[in-house]
């Protein structure tokens, strides 16, 4: 096989290539030959089709993402914000967090748990690369069907996948999401959120500055890992090159599964971490998708010179591997940092303390292009910002599918609903026990949650809250929500309930919400009904952000999540992070205390729309989503974020699925104790519902909290309520070893955490 | 002079912080040593930490037990150095044949991760001395190779010895035969167990309990009484 | 009664994590000489009945569905004697 | 070079959750008239030089030391052809 030289590009300008199988279209095809003013040659052709999939260049996206920015509110707490590996917050005391979800759905769909693992390793490296120490991990997941066969083998391999690994790193896990949706059942959906925690001076950027500092490649050996598609590359069409009719078979068909070492990331993050301390490097970024063809050329596009790398120095894990694997290769647990030459021996000796392998690779130039040699001979010379942060960008058709008005004109309101005590009894028992609201502790019991001793709150509580400094008790908390039901009936309210969603599970803890994340999981963008769907998400979450004051720091797009021409429910993911300034205030969700008031605050009104009662009872999606008002949401945080602070409130559980009667029975649980509750009839306190005990308790309205009171506090906690105009009503009392619902119900504690409890290991073993 | 643990961090050690924090949350002075010291740094005491030492491949504890460090702690440990060794520190110990029998699989094959309530059944070793025989704790317990086994003679041994130092109650979280959480050596200077003793020593963290100080008061008053 | 192994290993493209750390162990441990080492399943199988050409046919399935996952694995089914 | 196989099982007194867990799931995937199954392991080594007697002590040796926790598993040596 003759290696493709730039030279021998230049000679030989009318070489077919194989552009079209690597997913590059004609005018994308033409665009690099117009940039280069010749034909790529095989490796930058590699890089070309890679940078500028819709993975790596977001070239459908982007122009709905620009609104993050452009509407992005006002924030001081901001300290490095979209475009970067992962946004960074001030969160005070000199301390900086960095938060970022990211999806790695399709791989978990073929292999699920080097998929799901892999996802981890994933994130985790790009938080360590804004220079941070990682220091909790949370899943949100969505799976098919729970009793689907399929189910069985994707759930089960995603949950050891992500603990096999996370657990392994030495990274709690602190919260996520499991939710069962037929219409995941081909198109699982699992996104994985990493936070770091740094100080100011230590953030880390992806740039390569200084002629002659060197670009230092470390962490594992570069195999075939995911390279399944550049292939080609190095079979057919250059073994064949003149003569593609020939169509000699060659080697392996490389892996598309990438598998991970979580033992190696661990190491790596050590040492990286060893480095930072001793500030040895420029710039650095982590190899993920598009491996090396993404970390030069983003490394050279941010910085401000160019780069030389020498590809035959790569330490490889196959020696037969073409230089155009190499460049694709997305071989786990690498790093790429660009280090001054006077601290390359020190960078060197850390990376032995960790058995790291470590390699100079290349050095920065005073150039402006990126240029790769094999073995001497140049096989690419490129301008890097065209790969990395030039690529296409696409107007993407979109348009509200017909059958939205359909969908919204089928009103759950119609539905029948329980009409006696005992209907609501046994609704109740049906709600809890449903895969979808039943516990999920037959996944997070996989999940260390104490690793690092810093663990404040995690499932099942509202948000997951980590302490940071130990002397001052600075923490902060994150919650992850996204409710694809709700997304369906309307994509832009859906993406703000999840919004609110998490918004308002972070401010129940106690903390105040800063700022955003998202991982926006949707079909086809060729699909105008599925970009249409997207396009107002993005809207709504934009729009939401603004109003609440939390910026969306960074995130991820997945798309094609669709099989033939059915696509999930559009399921945008959004994870709030907040800071609280002392962990010992932060509120839990349980009913630990006798004799305290409980109080439902917010307004109540008929909302069954995606409701999880619907999915339930009725099998039923249809209608509109629960309102939002995010000035509300707004207020409701204050008082619990106030009432956390002055001791007023012990407990706090946001509404959200499942309604009023979901949180009581997690509180009750939680707490080990009962709750008598009486439901409100006066209309003024508690919406327009008040009296119906069916639409009390399983109503979704948006904007909602129960909040258990000391009754010492009762007076100043609805003083301060009414003052702000915030609903508070008084419901009922923890007491009892029983939920008992006055006038309707009255159900065992037992047999809620028999039913409760009891759901997932009898659907998964 | 204040009492000096030593807390030792092998490649894929994942609790050394915390017991770091224990130590010194107890009162002694923590001492960070590295699997490739040639030195013990005049330790007073060993904490073998939890976590996936070589990531658990090959078997939990298995390469980790080869490492410079164990032959000095292996050495010492015989000689009467008090050595605790904590989840992949107990794989550990087992390895290197401190104490008997091997760690496996839990039996229902998942990692899990639980508050997991124990009998203190020996309060006589250097590790548990400030709690008494039948005390019952509450501390974390997460690991997916915890099943303590050895054979018939050996368990009999141990039970006839005392030298079976914890029991779980209420559930046994992994098939462990006998309800076997942790044992002790002999000489009683040797422990280990599946469950996390440092991640119970705050109130604020981890399950809010605080029943696995004990661990760490009880060597510092052994050694100060010593 | 018969037994049938069927023993699964990591294809070899495949990063095999604990192959690697047995054999960068072993140097330490004083064992030269070792150039790669790869790290898989042996399933041991008690088969009733015979183990004629029928039986293997199914142990070869239920190697391929079940057994080894073959998106990352090969495997052989073997009869021991 | 020379391939040497390691074969590594729990000892047959010892339980094998992981066997037990195949063996269950067998009828239920369709597959019928498996007695009994054992999971282990199996760790192929490429060997540098002659596989010798010598080479082989030291194998065994290692399989012994390290390879196998003798305390709950047995093992066996293998020449590849
Ligand atoms: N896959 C998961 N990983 C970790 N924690 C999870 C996962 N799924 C659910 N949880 C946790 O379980 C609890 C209940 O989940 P959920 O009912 O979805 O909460 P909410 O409705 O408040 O968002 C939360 O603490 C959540 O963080
Ligand atoms: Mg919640």
């Amino acid at each position: 096989m003759t290696l493709d030289t730039v030279k021998h590009a230049e000679q030989t300008p009318d070489t077919p290539l194989p552009w079209a199988e690597l997913g590059l279209k004609p005018d994308e095809y033409e665009r690099i030959v117009e940039i280069l003013g010749r034909r790529p040659t095989g490796a930058e052709l590699a890089m070309y089709s890679v940078m500028w999939s819709e993975h790596c260049s977001y070239k459908s996206s982007k122009v709905h993402l620009k609104q993050f920015g452009e509407k992005a509110p006002q924030s001081d707490a901001m300290l490095v914000g979209i475009g970067e590996n992962a946004g960074v917050v001030d969160v005070g005391q000199g301390y900086a967090v960095t938060f970022k979800v990211e999806s790695h759905n399709h791989p978990s769909y073929v292999e699920p748990y080097q998929g799901a693992a892999t996802g981890v390793g994933g994130i985790v490296r790009d938080i360590l690369a804004m220079g941070a120490r990682p220091v909790a991990v949370m899943d949100p997941l969505r799976f098919g069907a729970a009793d689907h066969p399929d189910t069985k083998r994707v759930l089960p391999g995603v949950v050891a996948g992500i603990g096999g690994y996370g657990n392994c790193l030495g990274l709690p896990n602190i919260g996520g999401e499991v939710v069962f949706d037929s219409c995941y059942q081909g198109n699982p959906l699992v996104n994985a959120l990493c936070v770091g925690v740094m100080k100011h001076e230590d953030i880390h950027l992806a740039k390569a500055s200084g002629t002659g500092n060197k670009v230092i490649l470390y962490g594992a050996r570069t195999g075939g890992d995911g390279i399944g598609g550049v292939s080609v590359l190095a079979s057919e069409t250059f073994e064949a090159a003149g003569d593609s009719a020939s169509g000699r078979g060659k080697t392996a068909k490389r892996p598309a599964v990438q598998v991970g070492d979580p033992f190696q990331e661990k190491l790596l993050i050590e040492c990286t971490l060893e480095i930072f301390r001793e500030k040895l490097v420029v710039g650095i970024q982590d190899l993920g998708g598009a491996g090396l063809s993404c970390a030069t050329s983003e490394l050279a596009s941010a910085g401000s010179g160019g780069m030389r790398v020498e590809l035959d120095t790569v330490p490889l894990r196959d020696a037969t591997l073409s230089p155009e694997e190499i460049l694709m290769s997305e071989s786990q647990e690498r790093m790429c940092a660009v280090v001054e030459p006077q601290h390359v021996n020190r960078f060197m000796e850390i990376c032995e303390k960790w058995d790291v392998i470590a390699t100079v690779i290349g050095e920065v130039t005073d150039g402006d292009r990126l240029e790769i040699f094999w073995h001497g001979e140049q096989i690419v010379d490129v301008p890097p910002r065209t790969v990395a942060h030039e690529g296409p960008v696409y107007q993407r058709p979109y348009a509200r599918p017909e059958w939205q008005d359909t969908l919204q004109a089928d009103d759950a309101a119609k539905l029948p609903r329980p009409a006696s005590g005992d209907e609501l009894r046994a609704a109740v028992l049906r709600l809890i026990g449903s895969p979808n609201q039943a516990s999920k502790a037959w996944v997070t019991d996989q999940y260390d949650r104490f690793v690092l001793g810093n663990t404040v709150l995690s499932q099942p509580e509202d948000a997951g809250l980590i302490r940071i400094d130990e002397e001052s008790g600075l923490g902060v908390a994150v919650a992850t929500d996204g409710n694809g039901r709700y997304a369906k009936l309307d994509p832009y309210t859906g993406a703000q309930l999840a919004l609110a969603e998490a918004y308002r599970n972070v401010a129940a803890t106690g903390a105040r919400p800063l700022a955003v994340t998202d991982c926006l999981n949707f079909g086809s963008p060729e699909d105008p009904s599925a970009m249409w769907q997207f396009a107002e998400a993005c809207r709504g979450l934009a729009d939401g952000c603004l109003a609440l004051g939390t910026p969306v720091t960074g995130g991820n797009v997945s798309f094609y999540n669709q099989t033939g021409d059915v696509a999930i429910h559009p399921t945008p993911v959004v994870g709030v992070l907040g800071v609280i300034d002392d962990v010992t205030r932060r509120t839990p969700i349980a009913f630990a205390e006798e004799g305290q008031l409980i109080y439902l605050l917010g307004e109540t009104r008929e909302e069954f729309g995606g409701s999880a009662w619907s999915q339930v009872e009725h099998d039923h999606l249809g209608g509109l989503p629960p309102a939002v008002d995010l000035e509300r949401e707004k207020l409701l945080a204050e008082i619990l974020i106030a009432g956390s602070r002055d001791g007023m409130i012990d407990a706090a559980h946001d509404l959200s699925d499942g309604g009023l009667v979901q949180a009581l029975v997690e509180s009750c649980l939680k707490g080990g104790k009962g709750a008598r509750i009486v439901i409100p009839d006066t209309a003024s306190d508690s919406g327009s519902a008040a009296g119906d005990p069916f639409v009390t308790l399983f109503s979704e309205s948006a904007g909602r909290a129960v909040v258990a009171v000391p009754r010492s506090e009762e007076l100043r906690f609805t003083d301060m309520c009414g003052a702000r105009g915030l609903p508070a009503t008084r419901i009922g009392v923890i007491d009892g070893d029983a939920l008992a619902v006055q006038g309707e119900f009255t159900i065992p504690l037992d047999e809620l955490r028999e039913v409760f409890e009891g759901a997932l290991p009898a659907l998964l073993g | 002079m204040s009492t000096r643990i030593g807390v030792v961090t092998f490649p894929g050690t994942l609790d050394d912080r915390d017991a770091l924090r224990a130590v010194r949350i107890a009162g002694a002075e923590p001492v960070s040593l590295w699997h490739r010291d040639k030195s013990l740094k005049q330790v007073d005491a060993v904490v073998l930490p939890g976590g996936f030492s070589y990531g658990d491949y090959l078997r939990a504890g298995a390469i980790s037990r080869f490492s410079p460090i164990m032959e000095l702690i292996i050495a010492g440990a015989k000689e009467g150095l008090p050595v605790l060794g904590i989840c992949n520190g107990f794989q550990v110990l087992t390895e290197s044949h401190l104490l008997p029998g091997a760690m496996l699989r839990n039996n229902h094959l998942h990692f899990i991760c639980r508050d997991q309530k124990l009998r203190v059944e020996n309060a006589n070793t250097a590790w548990t001395c400030d709690y008494t025989a039948g005390d019952e704790i509450s501390i974390p317990l997460k690991n997916i190779d915890g099943r303590y086994t050895a054979d018939e003679r050996t368990l009999d041994q141990l039970e006839a010895e005392g030298r079976v130092a914890f029991r779980y109650v209420g559930m046994n979280p992994n098939g462990s035969l006998r309800d076997i959480a942790g044992i002790t050596n002999e000489a009683g200077n040797v422990v280990g167990l599946m469950p996390h003793p440092e991640h119970a020593v705050e109130p604020l963290v981890g399950t809010g309990r605080t029943d696995g100080l004990g661990f760490f008061t009880s060597i510092l008053k052994r050694l100060i009484s010593a | 009664m018969a037994r049938v192994v069927v023993d699964v290993m990591l294809k070899p493209e495949i990063l095999d994590p604990q192959g690697q750390a047995v054999q960068r162990a072993l140097p330490r441990l004083g064992f030269d000489g070792i150039s790669g080492v790869r790290q898989g399943k042996r399933f041991e199988l008690e088969v009733e009945g015979p183990v004629d050409e029928a039986a293997l046919t199914r142990i070869h399935t239920m190697a391929e569905t079940f057994l080894a996952n073959t998106v990352i694995e090969d495997f052989i089914v073997k009869v021991e004697s």
